[in-house]
């Protein structure tokens, strides 16, 4: 009947919070009359809520498992929508040095100093990206596994570190916004979006006492892409709608509206869109 | 400090900008923690009775549960109802997930033995001449538990109060079950996460003391009530 | 028969506190005797269906009982039991005694009416608005009994339902269980510790001793050491200077206790010496459905039960010495 | 279902393995949530004896502002203790920040109000004769406090279970103030919550109903001593 | 002075309940005789510093009691109350006992010795390990006695201590109450609604009514009707066929008040006609202090209290008939 159109989208906390989805869905409501309810959480929470059928759309970055996530049938297909950065921050007096490395330099120099390090140790993107980070660096991860086998499926349970690090590395298994405040109390290093480091520095009456330290390395891009949960596993999705949402978001006033998209006077995601 | 200044300054903005956005925000809270009290109430304060008041075999053992299911953790709690709601669940065709529905069975779950063991505590050390004199001026068992529930009301009153007071500050089961989505099931507790994890952690709390002022409002209403019932 | 109690007991943590055969007739007055911890409490609350005996039978009206899954709920409709310390609910007197009614169904004007009926006849009409949890021993007492009266019941059963009531209310109470009784023909059953009262009040009177009914209460009884004089007779000393002699072979800390009806009294003084006539002082006399019992003070107090034909002559007047014999018979060594 | 049923068996196998990390997990949350009920209580049932035995002006007052803190979510028990313990706070000299004792703090904050207005309850319906009995047998305030405390233990006892329920499945600030950093702060909590925030959704239930266990095999042991107490 | 209390009042929920003036010598016992709700128990725990006057003073051994400031607890210690309906603590009979002496720092060995001596006094020493909130009523009240012992006090308050304990045991707690005033020179006041317990036992009795010290307490209060006989008297009508006279210028419902001293007995039955006489029959007859108290059952039961020099000649014995006359003059309407 004269149901309104509502889709339902599952993302990352850190297109949330950067307020990024404020200036975009408005617009697209406006434009399609589609209201969008977003859900944000972590990027395993938010690809499970696709694989469950929960939601119509995810919007996430992490394209090993977003790949992965078509693979297996859970999405119609990939939009890459946009980038952000990662930045390696740390404290102003920066005991390891890492100023003006390039980012497996600097890595490999936090493994050699006597800083701490925190780590999201969510299996979020940022995580994902750290660990590709010290792998290029040639830091070797010792990886542990916690023995809990049901049904012949063996869950990846396990937590990898780079073992030199040993007690300098702190997983706390916690968003990005935790991992920039443990970083600072600490004092340590950490690996973050620049979205929500910009938040954290310039956003708050006293601003985050941590420095970019390294950033701008091809190794360090962020890449976001929306897709569509696959109508062939759940019918009872709205794919028509979130379909139009995805092609909206690529469209050149999507494009747009990203690229004017501004944290504290500095841009913070780049349209990737090819024409 | 300051940070706590500006908290209270930011909440007394907030209150009397009277946000559109905001108003919903609270009125959610309420709607859901009100429902979510009311029928574990309704199922928690008999549960209660029924078990003080009968002797039968495994009742210690019961109680020992009920007492287990105080710590049972929110995430277990989330996680249980979506396995039955979501999708793939056996009630997923009834969309519930992402609802203030979903939050209100989460938290019925979450409160249900807080209200049934205080009703218990408050029901065990009642002097048992109320109950014989109930039953032998005649009253049938509803009658009975109607006489003892009454002087008993100080503690569940207070076991009413505990859980209210529970499900407005909770903030797993409304995450996790509702979604945190702008204007359909974004509470002030998710709301307060979400300001805090985007770094507005003045903001957070100020939204924190306008749920204290509510909950304060609230329970000078109930305390009034309270009070003219007698002591 | 309103009650008929057959091999009933009841245990408490393994001790057995009653264990009882009993009929008890419809439409009278039945007061039950005994000293603390006999029983008569646990009694009461299985006749008023409010506890479960531990085996044996109960027949109210010649149906047996069936406590496990019976119209227990009807049963009580017909018996109420005011309790040995009421508790009354922490509302007003008023609605304490509306209670029954409100549960039996009664309009709002009747429930008025009854309610200030009972409240005025314990004496209570003024307090019908004050909170019931608030009153004196006495008067919860007082109010605990118009409740009782609303239940408008077949048996009633009281709890020493005078025992902490003033002389006044006493008064107006036994006759209103008198005019209940008479009247509306219900069947009352009281427990007391006033032998007096009992028989006053009661047609029949139960005697009930470590939860067994037995004949009579013995109400002489009394603690002493058992020693023997120069002449080799044994005696028990219960204070100084008073000996009572005793025929028994235990020795040490003993209780003796005496029939009431055994001892003999005399206002003179002749023979006295032979017989080991205890001088004393009659403190009380009283009318017992014919007999005279007489309270002797002899250091301790010691009841006397004298048949009806003693007349001034042979019994002494009140403030009177008077003298008290045993034989070593009578008197019983527990 | 079928996740239901996985996570039970995953519960199974995670406490057979006696894995280390596990172990450390798990005797965390055991350790903070032990030291903040003690203190809590320690603090909580004086002050409800304070406030229930004594008569004063704003009684009420005090007791529905106890309720009222009832509903004091947990986001802003951590910011509030953050501003004082982080780098920047008051006493961030003492770096109590992302330690246990942290949590501990917060929890305390958690549950006093819940200990105080139980122990409130509980006193509040007690019969006021053991007061007088044992005043006029000429006991000073602390032995009267103590007598009142040991005829009302079945209600203290209650908060005292429902205090620790709370803070054994609380997750908020162990976050908060814990940090969940891996060896040194996680709880079975955050660590729950982490688990979900990955998706693993059978090894974070697989960890609540091991929660549960431990939970249940407490409240057996007090169960017991509750029990030889006599009824 | 063991008390003096000066004008001092207690109100409940604006109420006076209490409003007395009164002086308590040391070393003594005392009875105190009132109604239902005339502030016995109130006047009591203001007496053991359990509760506050809301006016006036309250001297204890010549030193005024501040309830604000003061060394209450001391003053506790050397008063104990054992209340009207007592509750024990939810533990064993014996530490029941025991919790006095403990609070007074007692070893051990002598707490043992001190506890059972004192649950010997009262017959409850088989109860030592029972639990003591299951006991029946008088077990308690004994108990509570036993308990209020171990305080070893100076003055020990106590209120109704036989209201609900059998007959041997109440005269165990009359010795016990003599014993410890005679040998151990403790003071004690107590409460009775027995006016025969009360001369028995206590040296001076203090008569409450409404919460003030009244010169006595009028016995013979019933309630009835007022009439006007065929010759224009007036009379109340208590009972069918018992219309007592009155003097009155009320009407409709009153209650009368007779003065028990004040109503003439007769043996015979001349002119009794014209003395307006009722008869009844004598049901009890017993010494206060001398002087001689009747129970006469003239329908209801009249005391009559009657000097000691009227014998056996004048006073009918037990169980007889016997006349009354009342002038209207000595009969109060209330
Ligand atoms: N709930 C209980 N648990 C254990 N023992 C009990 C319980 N109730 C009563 N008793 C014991 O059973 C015995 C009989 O108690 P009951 O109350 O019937 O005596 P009673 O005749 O009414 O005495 P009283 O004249 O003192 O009121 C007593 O010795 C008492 O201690
Ligand atoms: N806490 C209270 N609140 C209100 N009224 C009270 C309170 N306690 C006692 N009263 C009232 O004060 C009056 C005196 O009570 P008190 O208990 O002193 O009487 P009493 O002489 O001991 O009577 P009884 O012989 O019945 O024990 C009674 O009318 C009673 O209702
Ligand atoms: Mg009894
Ligand atoms: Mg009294």
């Amino acid at each position: 009947g004269g149901e309104k159109a509502i889709i339902r989208m599952s993302t990352t906390t850190s297109t949330e919070n950067s307020g990024l989805l404020d200036a975009l869905l408005p617009e697209f409501t406006k434009d399609t009359g589609i209201q969008v309810k977003v859900f944000a959480k972590g990027t395993g929470a938010a690809i499970r809520d696709g694989m469950d059928g929960n939601v119509d759309i995810i919007f996430v970055h992490d394209r090993a498992r977003e790949d992965k996530f078509i693979e297996e049938g859970y999405g119609a297909y990939r939009l890459a929508v946009m980038h952000n950065d990662f930045v390696v921050v740390g404290p102003k007096n920066d005991p390891a040095g890492i100023k003006g490395a390039n980012v497996a330099e600097a890595f490999k120099r936090i493994a050699n100093s006597n800083a701490l390090f925190i780590s999201r140790g969510d299996d979020s993107g940022t995580h994902s990206k750290e660990k590709e980070i010290w792998g290029i660096a040639g830091i070797t991860l010792a990886k542990k596994n916690i023995d809990a086998d049901y049904g012949g499926k063996t869950p990846d349970i396990g937590y990898e570190y780079p073992a030199v690090l040993a007690e300098r590395y702190v997983s706390i298994g916690q968003g990005m916004g935790k991992a920039l405040t443990f970083a600072e109390e600490k004092q340590a290093y950490t690996l973050a979006d620049r979205g929500t480091y910009l938040e954290y520095k310039y956003g708050r009456a006293q601003g985050l006492d941590l420095e970019i330290l390294c950033e701008g390395d091809d190794n360090l891009g962020n890449p976001y892409g929306i897709i569509p949960v696959n109508p062939e596993k759940y019918p009872d999705i709205r794919f028509e709608d979130a379909d139009r949402l995805a092609k909206w978001l690529v469209s050149e006033k999507g494009q747009k509206l990203i690229a004017d998209y501004k944290i504290h006077g500095r841009q913070a995601f780049f349209p990737d869109a090819k024409k | 400090m300051d940070f706590l200044f500006d908290s209270l300054k930011s909440a007394v903005l907030l209150l009397w900008s009277l946000d559109r956005d905001l108003l919903i925000i609270v009125s959610l809270s309420l709607k859901v923690s009100f429902f979510s009290t009311l029928i574990a109430g309704i199922a928690g304060i008999p549960l209660g009775l029924a078990i003080e008041l009968n002797d039968f075999r495994g009742k210690r053992l019961v109680i020992t549960v009920l007492n287990t299911l105080l710590s049972l953790p929110t995430v277990v709690i989330g996680l249980f109802v979506y396995s039955f709601i979501s999708r793939r669940g056996l009630l997923g065709a009834m969309g519930l997930l992402y609802t203030p529905k979903a939050i209100i069975i989460g938290q019925i779950i979450l409160i249900l033995p807080i209200i049934t063991t205080l009703t218990i505590t408050a029901l065990s050390r009642l002097d048992s001449r109320y109950r014989k004199t109930a039953m032998t001026l005649g009253a049938n068992s509803l009658q009975t538990a109607l006489v003892i529930v009454r002087e008993a009301r100080f503690g569940i009153v207070a076991a009413i109060i505990m859980a209210f007071g529970r499900v407005i500050a909770e903030v797993g089961i409304s995450m996790m079950l509702g979604g945190n989505a702008k204007g359909f099931t974004r509470t002030m507790t998710t709301a307060m996460a979400l300001e805090f994890d985007k770094g507005e952690f003045t903001m957070s709390v100020a939204l924190g003391i306008l749920l204290l002022l509510i909950s304060f409002s609230l329970n000078i209403v109930f305390n009034y009530f309270q009070g003219k019932t007698g002591d | 028969m309103l009650y008929e109690i057959k091999d009933m007991t009841r245990d408490y943590d393994g001790r057995r506190v009653l264990d009882i055969s009993l009929s008890l007739e419809e439409g009278r007055v039945t007061g039950i005797l005994g000293p603390n911890g006999s029983g008569k409490t646990t009694l009461l609350e299985i006749l008023a269906f409010l506890s479960r005996p531990t085996s044996g039978e109960l027949l109210y009206k010649d149906t047996r009982v069936d406590f496990d899954g019976g119209d227990l709920i009807g049963l009580r409709k017909a018996a109420v039991l005011m309790q040995q310390k009421p508790i009354l609910f922490t509302t007003t007197v008023f609605n304490n005694v509306e209670f029954p009614l409100k549960i039996r169904n009664l309009k709002m004007a009747e429930r008025e009416r009854l309610v200030n009926r009972f409240l005025t006849m314990v004496g209570m009409e003024g307090f019908s608005r004050a909170k019931a949890h608030k009153l004196s021993g006495g008067e919860t007492q007082r109010v605990a009994i118009a409740q009782a009266l609303a239940c408008l019941p077949e048996v009633i059963l009281m709890d020493e339902p005078t025992a902490s009531v003033d002389v006044e209310n006493s008064i107006i109470i036994e006759r209103i269980i008198r005019d209940i009784n008479r009247q509306n023909g219900i069947s009352v059953i009281f427990t007391t510790h006033d032998r007096i009262q009992a028989s006053r009040l009661a047609d029949n009177i139960v005697f009930i001793h470590e939860g067994k009914v037995s004949k009579s209460i013995n109400e002489n009884i009394f603690a002493g050491a058992l020693e023997t004089d120069l002449k080799g007779k044994k005696f028990c000393l219960i204070r100084e200077n008073l000996k009572i002699p005793v025929k028994t072979e235990k020795t040490g800390q003993v209780r003796i206790s005496i029939n009431p009806s055994a001892v003999r009294v005399f206002r003179g003084t002749k023979n006295i010496e032979e017989m080991r006539g205890i001088k004393g002082r009659v403190i009380q006399l009283s009318d017992e459905r014919g007999f005279i019992r007489a309270i002797i003070d002899i250091g301790v107090p010691l009841t006397v039960i004298m048949p009806p034909d003693s007349t001034g002559d042979v019994i002494p007047g009140i403030g009177e010495d008077a003298w008290v014999a045993f034989s070593p018979e009578m008197i019983e060594v527990i």
